[in-house]
């Protein structure tokens, strides 16, 4: 049965490689085959090895299978209506999509490495499909690059594992893989630590997301997005948490001071920048952050032998892994859509889009509000389980634990709140207000409005209504295996559908209370003077006090130039320039970079042209090694 | 002892050869390539029970056919774009070539080995000579210098090995790789560590072992396109198994620093690095691509010099996949050059807005190369390293991985600027080699 | 036959000192002769080690420096000279004629070497030549190296087994033949390029 | 028996709510020496603007006029799930990070329909708000997490109790209750944070957002602002204050608590001077560090 499916997606998204015009149908049908699948494994419980072990089907599995297919029916509908017919896409997107679904069900490690390799340059064909414009190319270079570390270090994790197992077999490290002496599981953790983490675009090694993301096509940001970092999130759960099970208890740590400093570092980032897609992008590492929060509680409660603890981590992990792909693959086509609408993502060069596109704004400020993680939107139920988690865990440890695990739960709280702040800043420039340059207004079929809009339907449904959805998360196989008997009560104080029905019920009252369709338009007030588009607040002075506030983060600079003949008095024109320097970038990626031509360039030192050189390099080996025997 | 049948096509397409008359229109060539065709076919026929056995004469006698049909096809437009070269001499020369790989591939014998490679070498020299400008000069003397001195290294290997088992009687065949494998007792251990050291030496530099490798880039570049895909894909994988056959006949006691897997593991770990990185800042196309041998070299160097039935397989798996890929990447990257006119990387620019196939056959080779599934190389290289770590070498591992990191990056950069790069000024900055041939002269 | 061995010694020892072509191909047809002698005396006298003494005297002594000595007129008197040996040559010449004596200690129990003197003087020609190659400038010196090594080399071979495989000595001999042919072709061609001999200016593919 | 306590609560705080304001006006008038509005002022107030003309500047959309219900409703959420009697019926939604979260969904609002305004004020009054923001959420989650460690409950409930069985739990109290005044005052944009009173453009955070808001939006608004007061309070006092044996007498209790707060408030608004925008970071940050202190010695030990 699931063979059969798993080969009816192939065939299908084999067909849509194939045939340029089959391409849009069959990867809507793959797409629904994968979802289908999903539910399957999922509503199964436990795993299984199908095909003589080339497949390895986990509860896990089934529920990343969900979040790829929800993305990728809705990416793929969005498809019809997006007007990008080239060639690259259609041959590429199934083979990604494939190669993605194939990571979740592999069942050994050549079978999952040839996926995530083929993940990799699918769609780094699909990030360079514009490669004409500039700067494509070096980012989908970055992301290459990134990719090829993260598979490297997955490698060789793979390989630690598989020597001391002796067998590449998934299922057999499921049985086996927590019996590993900790020293080695210490070198596993570190190594596909490194591997998963930098796929999934973790701080510091996010630098090639907010690049590559971008610049692809909205249906494939959506899809790398909503769907392949998260498969890193998938790898450290499956291999790290569940395989190894109980290991050090220092990783844990490590794993939640990554996820708090990519989650504050995400959104810090992310506010700062004014191109829409970017600030998406920026957002991702943030949720990652978040996502791995709840990782994090999960390893925690696995070394202290909390069931209650671990499943709570789990939970929030997973869920906001679900909700996440749903929001940010909403945020993602919404953005898509806006740019097909006018032709830029600049922020300070648009406004007032809610006018001529209110089904996509409406869209987009319901994935704004569940990314804000904000009542009744399924962000906040998966954000209340991670702070919940967080919060077990600061409170039941004491001291210096406990501080830290305060102080990460802080540290989300300042992530969401800025969060807050960015999306007021993005919703309110984008779709609010007057429009601040003059920009075309290309109307948006409607099949690129209703997958936005009912995703976020389902985020809303998500939120209310969160409960069936995580039962089924019982059926995830641990190695403690309890926290089945708390699923019950997992919620029970956060009574979603109380809070939800009170909002709409409030706001429907006090909306009609205060007549809000007998409103008249008037001019507004600008201190007597005739008020014009620039007057409004853009992104950066939006968010310059926060700039400020974390300057010693951001590193601005700014340079003020008066022009004209009179200048220092009497300016003609004034010019400003402004900026945050990008500190990774600058005092990691680049000394690297050139550290590595430099090295380069010196091995080639090495063939230097005159022969004898070369003879007494010969020789001279030879010479030194007869000299060593003795 | 059929499998010496095998030698009969080389060397009764030399003597053909030579029959011709070197008349302008090359009709003639495509009869020598279904002549290389047929022979490799029938010669297939032949050897197909070992094949399936897995022996591994077999298996290099069908490889080193396979690709040398694939150059005498390639000869044919090759020649066709490289008018000044005479096409008897070549063909004469390439025969020459061709049989002498076959007979390092059949060879049960150290010294025949031995007298095959260097055949190999004076074949190949005189074919680069055949491109006729300064450059081809310069990469042809080099090659043969330095080449010579280090098989006349390996030959004081052997002479010592000879001198110590003359005395079991067996004449010439003293030196038959069973029957070296039979006595090596007799050897005393410390003439087997010389000798290795000697022999590793010698054939690394044929195999292009860093710091042995100083003749390869040249001479790779230089050779005609047709040939460098023999150079690279056969000549270096076939000494490298040359010694591995010698290793592991005569193995070293088990302690000593220099015996030969050890020798191997590290050449093969500092041909790695030095290979990959040397791949980042290269501007000639065939240089890059003869970097890129010197790295897959070096990784089935680990793999040998591991010898686990494992890894010797993941090694010749290596050795098929590589053989293969560069040698069909070196007759691309001939044709490109051709087409662009000029070597140069930056010159061979926007590839995607033109022939499609030519495009997906440059990007499919190049990506292979850089080891990316499912295209075949990815899954010898992780084996080695799997076998690697099972053998608990976890620096070699760490090199090993962080190199074909560089790697990919490295060949990706260029691929890019291949695919996509801005579309040179004026393609014709950059003197053709029969400008560069006339200017020399001048 | 110590004897022979001393010269053999010495004769490499004056060609890595030589400057002059002339005397240097003639030192190597002179070797020539002294090795197809000491081949012919070496082992039991039979048909096919004379064979070998016959073939080593036609190609070392005949064939190569006739060759050389062809070459070498078809370049200009200024060309003919060599660089003067670099004074690290001296003290490269010295360690290994002692490296040869490390190696005869190495093999010292293992009752490899029969003949001390002879092997020491065999692998110090082997040295010395590979000494030469690294040393000299010249293409003719290079090609003289190649050929005093391999001389050198028979002489190992002697004084360690008697004698090498005959097929295995013909082998060695042709190609020898061959490849010096080859480098005179190519030594030819490169003066007629570069306008030089020396091996120095063999510096344009680098990197 | 506690439903009925719950919502007599319920309406007596929201009917309520305006008079609060007015007892801090009215105090603060006194103290200044000024004879002042009368404590009812408010309900005037509102009462007027619910008779205007409702108008809205042009560009704006449905979510500038959406806005004030949507806060009023948020801030009547967390009055709802409040246990005013410092005990929730059976089944009562009285979830702690709930309403930290329905904090965030009104100052969501309020930052947007501040951009949909369209003017400069609006956007000015957005960004402020929002920012005060950032820095209120970590902080209030640093009380949160006293309430966590000593309840281990997500509910609200009284610590005070529980806090005196921890060797330094009196300390532990104090700081936190300390920590939470800060904050509170930093949310209700009171002094020293922010000036109720004023209407300079320069200065003013609050304000600035509703600058544009008029007639019924306006007195949604402003109902808002005072609801906000006598939530935030509310839930000050249910969490750390005193704690009495019967339901009826605790809302009693909260009502005399409530009402001593707004005229402290008044007293603190004469004190006071407001602080530069800029030094907000640090007063927020003070804010949070005394937090992390009393969440430190709630545990009650040091060892590591």
């Amino acid at each position: 049965m699931t063979f059969g499916l798993i080969t009816a997606v192939f065939l299908a998204a084999l067909a849509g490689m194939m045939n340029r015009k089959l391409s849009n149908t069959s990867t809507l049908i793959s797409s629904l085959g994968i979802l289908i699948l999903g539910g399957l494994v999922l509503l199964r419980g436990g795993s299984a090895t199908v095909a003589h072990g080339i497949f390895y089907l986990s509860t896990l599995g089934g529920w990343f299978l969900i979040v790829l297919g929800v993305v990728a029916t809705m990416s793929s509908w969005y498809r019809w209506g997006y007007p990008d017919h080239s060639r690259t896409t259609s041959i590429w997107l199934p083979i990604f999509l494939l190669s993605m679904m194939t990571v979740i069900v592999a069942g050994n490690s050549w079978v999952f490495l040839t996926a995530w390799e083929t993940m990799t340059i699918s769609s780094f064909f699909l990030v360079t499909t514009h490669h004409e414009k500039p700067g494509v190319l070096q980012s989908g270079y970055i992301y290459l690059v990134m990719s090829q570390l993260s598979a490297m270090f997955i490698l060789a994790g793979f390989m630690a594992i598989g020597s001391q197992l002796h067998s590449f077999d998934f299922a057999i490290w499921a049985a086996h893989a927590s019996t590993m002496p900790d020293s080695y599981k210490n070198l596993v953790f570190l190594l596909l630590g490194l591997g998963f983490g930098i796929k999934s675009g973790i701080v510091p090694f996010h630098i090639w997301l907010p690049r590559a993301h971008p610049v692809a096509p909205a249906p494939i940001s959506a899809l790398m997005s909503g769907a392949m970092i998260k498969l890193g999130i998938f790898g450290i759960m499956q291999f790290l948490l569940i395989d190894l099970g109980q290991s050090d208890r220092f990783w844990p740590l490590v794993v939640l001071a990554v996820g708090a400093v990519s989650a504050l570092l995400g959104v810090l980032y992310a506010l700062m920048e004014h191109d829409l897609k970017r600030l998406l992008a920026y957002h991702s590492i943030e949720n990652i952050g978040i996502i791995l929060l709840g990782v994090g509680v999960m390893g925690v409660g696995i070394d202290w032998q909390q069931p209650a603890l671990t499943f709570l981590g789990l939970a929030a992990s997973l869920f906001h892994t679900l909700n996440h792909a749903i929001f940010k693959s909403q945020l993602f086509l919404a953005a898509g859509a806006v740019e097909k609408h006018t032709g830029t993502l600049d922020a300070d060069h648009l406004g007032g889009l809610i006018r001529t596109m209110p089904g996509i704004a409406i869209g987009f400020l319901a994935g704004s509000m569940a990314i804000t993680a904000l009542p009744p939107f399924n962000g906040f139920v998966s954000e209340w389980l991670t702070f919940r988690g967080l919060l077990t865990v600061a409170s039941h440890s004491v001291f210096l634990m406990g501080i830290y695990g305060l102080g990460l739960a802080m540290a989300l709280g300042l992530t969401g709140a800025l969060a807050g702040v960015c999306f007021i800043k993005a919703f309110g420039t984008i779709f609010l207000g007057e429009p601040r340059k003059a920009v075309g207004h290309t109307t948006i079929p409607a099949s690129m409005t209703w997958p936005v809009l009912s995703l976020g339907l389902l985020s809303l449904v998500l939120g209310i209504f969160p409960q069936p959805l995580l039962n089924l998360l019982g059926h995830v196989g641990l190695q403690t295996q309890a926290g089945h008997t708390d699923l019950g009560n997992l919620l029970v104080s956060v009574k979603t559908l109380t809070v939800a029905a009170l909002l709409l019920a409030g706001t429907a009252i006090f909306a009609v209370f205060s007549r809000v369709w007998q409103i008249k338009t008037v001019p507004r007030w600008s201190c007597g003077r005739v008020p014009d588009a620039s007057m409004q607040f853009t992104s950066a002075s939006f968010t310059k006090a926060i700039r400020t506030t974390f300057a010693f983060i951001y590193r601005p600079h700014r340079k003020l130039e008066r022009l004209g003949q009179h200048a220092p008095d009497f300016a003609d024109r004034l010019l400003y320039q402004g900026g945050t320097v990008p500190v990774w970038e600058r005092h990691v990626y680049k000394p690297m970079y050139r550290w590595i031509w430099r090295v380069s360039h010196l091995s080639t030192r090495m063939q230097a042209g005159p022969i004898r050189l070369y003879l007494a390099y010969l020789l001279g080996t030879v010479g030194l090694m007869i000299a060593i025997i003795h | 002892m059929s499998y010496y049948w095998s030698l009969l096509g080389p060397l009764a397409l030399s003597v053909a050869v030579t029959r011709t008359h070197n008349n302008a229109d090359g009709r003639w060539h495509k009869w020598i390539a279904i002549w290389v065709t047929v022979d490799a076919i029938a010669v297939m026929a032949i050897i197909q029970h070992g094949l399936f056995l897995g022996e591994w004469r077999a298996i290099f006698i069908a490889i080193t056919n396979f690709v040398a049909l694939t150059s005498a096809w390639d000869s044919i437009p090759w020649l066709k774009e490289h008018g000044s070269v005479n096409p008897t001499r070549y063909y004469f020369l390439w025969a020459l070539f061709w049989g002498s790989l076959l007979a390092i591939s059949l060879s049960q014998n150290l010294a025949l080995s031995w007298l095959a490679m260097e055949f190999s070498t004076l074949a190949s020299a005189a074919l680069i000579v055949e491109m006729g400008d300064r450059h081809s000069l310069e990469a042809a003397w080099k090659y043969v210098v330095i080449a010579s001195v280090g098989l006349i290294m390996a030959l004081i290997g052997i002479v010592f090995i000879y001198a110590s088992l003359r005395f079991q009687g067996l004449l010439w065949t003293t030196l038959d790789y069973s029957n070296l494998q039979n006595h090596y007792q007799s050897i005393a251990p410390v003439v087997r560590e010389l000798a290795t050291v000697f022999i590793v030496s010698g054939f690394g530099t044929k195999a292009g072992l860093v710091p042995f490798h100083t003749w390869l880039p040249d001479a790779h570049s230089e050779a005609p396109s047709p040939v460098s895909g023999l150079l690279s894909g056969i000549l270096l994988g076939l000494s490298l198994f040359t010694i591995a056959r010698f290793v592991g006949a005569v193995p070293v006691a088990a302690g000593d620093a220099l015996s030969g897997s050890h020798l191997l593991i590290f050449f093969g770990t500092v041909s790695i690095v030095i290979g990959s990185l040397a791949l980042l800042v290269q501007h000639d196309v065939k240089r890059l691509l003869a970097y890129s041998s010197i790295e897959q070299v070096g990784i089935m160097a680990l793999a040998l010099g591991m010898g686990t039935p494992a890894a010797l397989t993941a090694g010749l798996l290596q050795f098929v996949f590589h053989a293969t890929i560069k040698s069909s990447l070196f007759y691309g990257a001939g044709h490109l050059s051709v087409r662009y006119d000029t070597k140069r990387i930056d010159g061979i620019t926007d590839l995607a807005s033109g022939s499609q196939a030519r495009s997906v056959f440059w990007a499919l080779g190049i990506l292979a190369l850089a080891g990316l599934p499912p295209l075949g190389l990815a899954y010898s290289e992780w084996l080695i390293i799997s076998q690697l770590w099972i053998q608990h070498s976890y620096i070699v591992a760490f090199l090993t991985s962080g190199s074909l990191t560089l790697t990919f990056a490295a060949l990706t950069h260029h691929l890019i600027q291949n695919l996509w790069g801005p579309a040179s000024p004026s393609p014709r900055t950059h003197p053709t080699s029969q400008q560069r041939a006339v200017g020399g002269v001048v | 036959m110590n004897a022979l061995d001393l010269i053999l010694f010495v004769i490499a020892a004056v060609l890595l000192w030589s400057r002059h072509m002339r005397l240097s191909i003639l030192l190597l047809a002179i070797e020539g002769v002294l090795l197809s002698l000491m081949v012919s005396i070496s082992g039991q006298l039979e048909l096919s080690s004379a064979f070998v003494a016959l073939a080593t005297l036609t190609i070392k002594a005949g064939l190569i420096p006739a060759v050389l000595s062809k070459m070498m007129s078809a370049f200009p008197i200024e060309v003919r000279k060599d660089h003067p040996l670099p004074l690290w040559a001296y003290a490269a010449g010295l360690v290994v004629t002692l490296g040869a004596g490390h190696i005869i200690q190495l093999l010292g129990p293992s009752h490899l070497v029969q003949n001390k003197f002879a092997f020491f003087c065999a692998l110090s020609s082997v040295y010395l030549g590979m000494v030469m190659i690294v040393a000299r400038h010249h293409l003719l010196s290079q090609i003289a190296a190649l050929v005093s090594i391999e001389n050198g080399l028979v002489l190992l071979g002697v004084s360690l087994a008697g004698s090498l495989p005959v097929i295995v000595e013909l082998g060695i001999l042709v190609d020898l033949a061959i490849a010096v042919s080859l480098l005179v072709w190519m030594g030819r061609r490169i003066h007629l390029a570069f306008q030089t001999a020396d091996v120095a200016v063999l510096q344009r593919l680098k990197g | 028996m506690l439903w009925l306590v719950q919502f007599s609560g319920i309406a007596l705080l929201f009917a309520g709510s305006p008079l609060l304001w007015g007892v801090t006006q009215s105090v603060k008038a006194h103290l200044q020496g000024r004879r002042g509005p009368s404590v009812w002022q408010m309900y005037r107030v509102i009462a007027k603007n619910l008779e205007k003309e409702t108008t809205a500047p042009e560009f704006s959309s449905l979510i500038f006029r959406l806005a004030p219900s949507v806060s009023m409703t948020a801030l009547t959420v967390v009055l709802i799930m409040i246990p005013l009697s410092g005990q929730a019926p059976q089944g009562w939604p009285d979830d702690l990070l709930t309403v930290f979260f329905l904090l965030a969904l009104e100052r969501f609002w309020v930052g947007l329909s501040g951009l949909d305004s369209a003017g400069t004020f609006g956007g000015l009054g957005a960004s402020r708000t929002s920012t005060i923001g950032t820095g209120i959420e970590p902080a209030l989650l640093a009380t949160f997490g006293v309430l966590w460690k000593v309840s281990g409950a997500t509910a609200i409930e009284p610590v005070s109790a529980s806090l005196k069985a921890v060797p330094t739990g009196v300390f532990a109290w104090s700081l936190a209750a300390i920590s939470f005044a800060l904050i509170v005052l930093a949310e209700l944009g009171r002094m020293p944070v922010d000036n109720p009173d004023t209407h300079l453009e320069l200065t003013m955070i609050h304000e600035a957002t509703i600058l544009e808001n008029n007639g019924r939006l306006l007195a949604l608004s402003q109902f808002a602002m005072t609801l906000k007061l006598t939530v935030m309070t509310a839930l000050g006092w249910v969490i750390f204050g005193p704690h009495l044996a019967s339901a009826w007498a605790n809302l009693g209790l909260m009502l005399v608590e409530l009402t001593g707060t707004s005229a402290a408030l008044g007293w603190i608004e004469s004190r006071f001077t407001k602080i530069r925008y800029f030094q907000l970071p640090t007063y927020l940050s003070i804010a949070a560090g005394i937090g992390m202190l009393a969440f430190a010695l709630s545990s009650g030990g040091f060892n590591l």
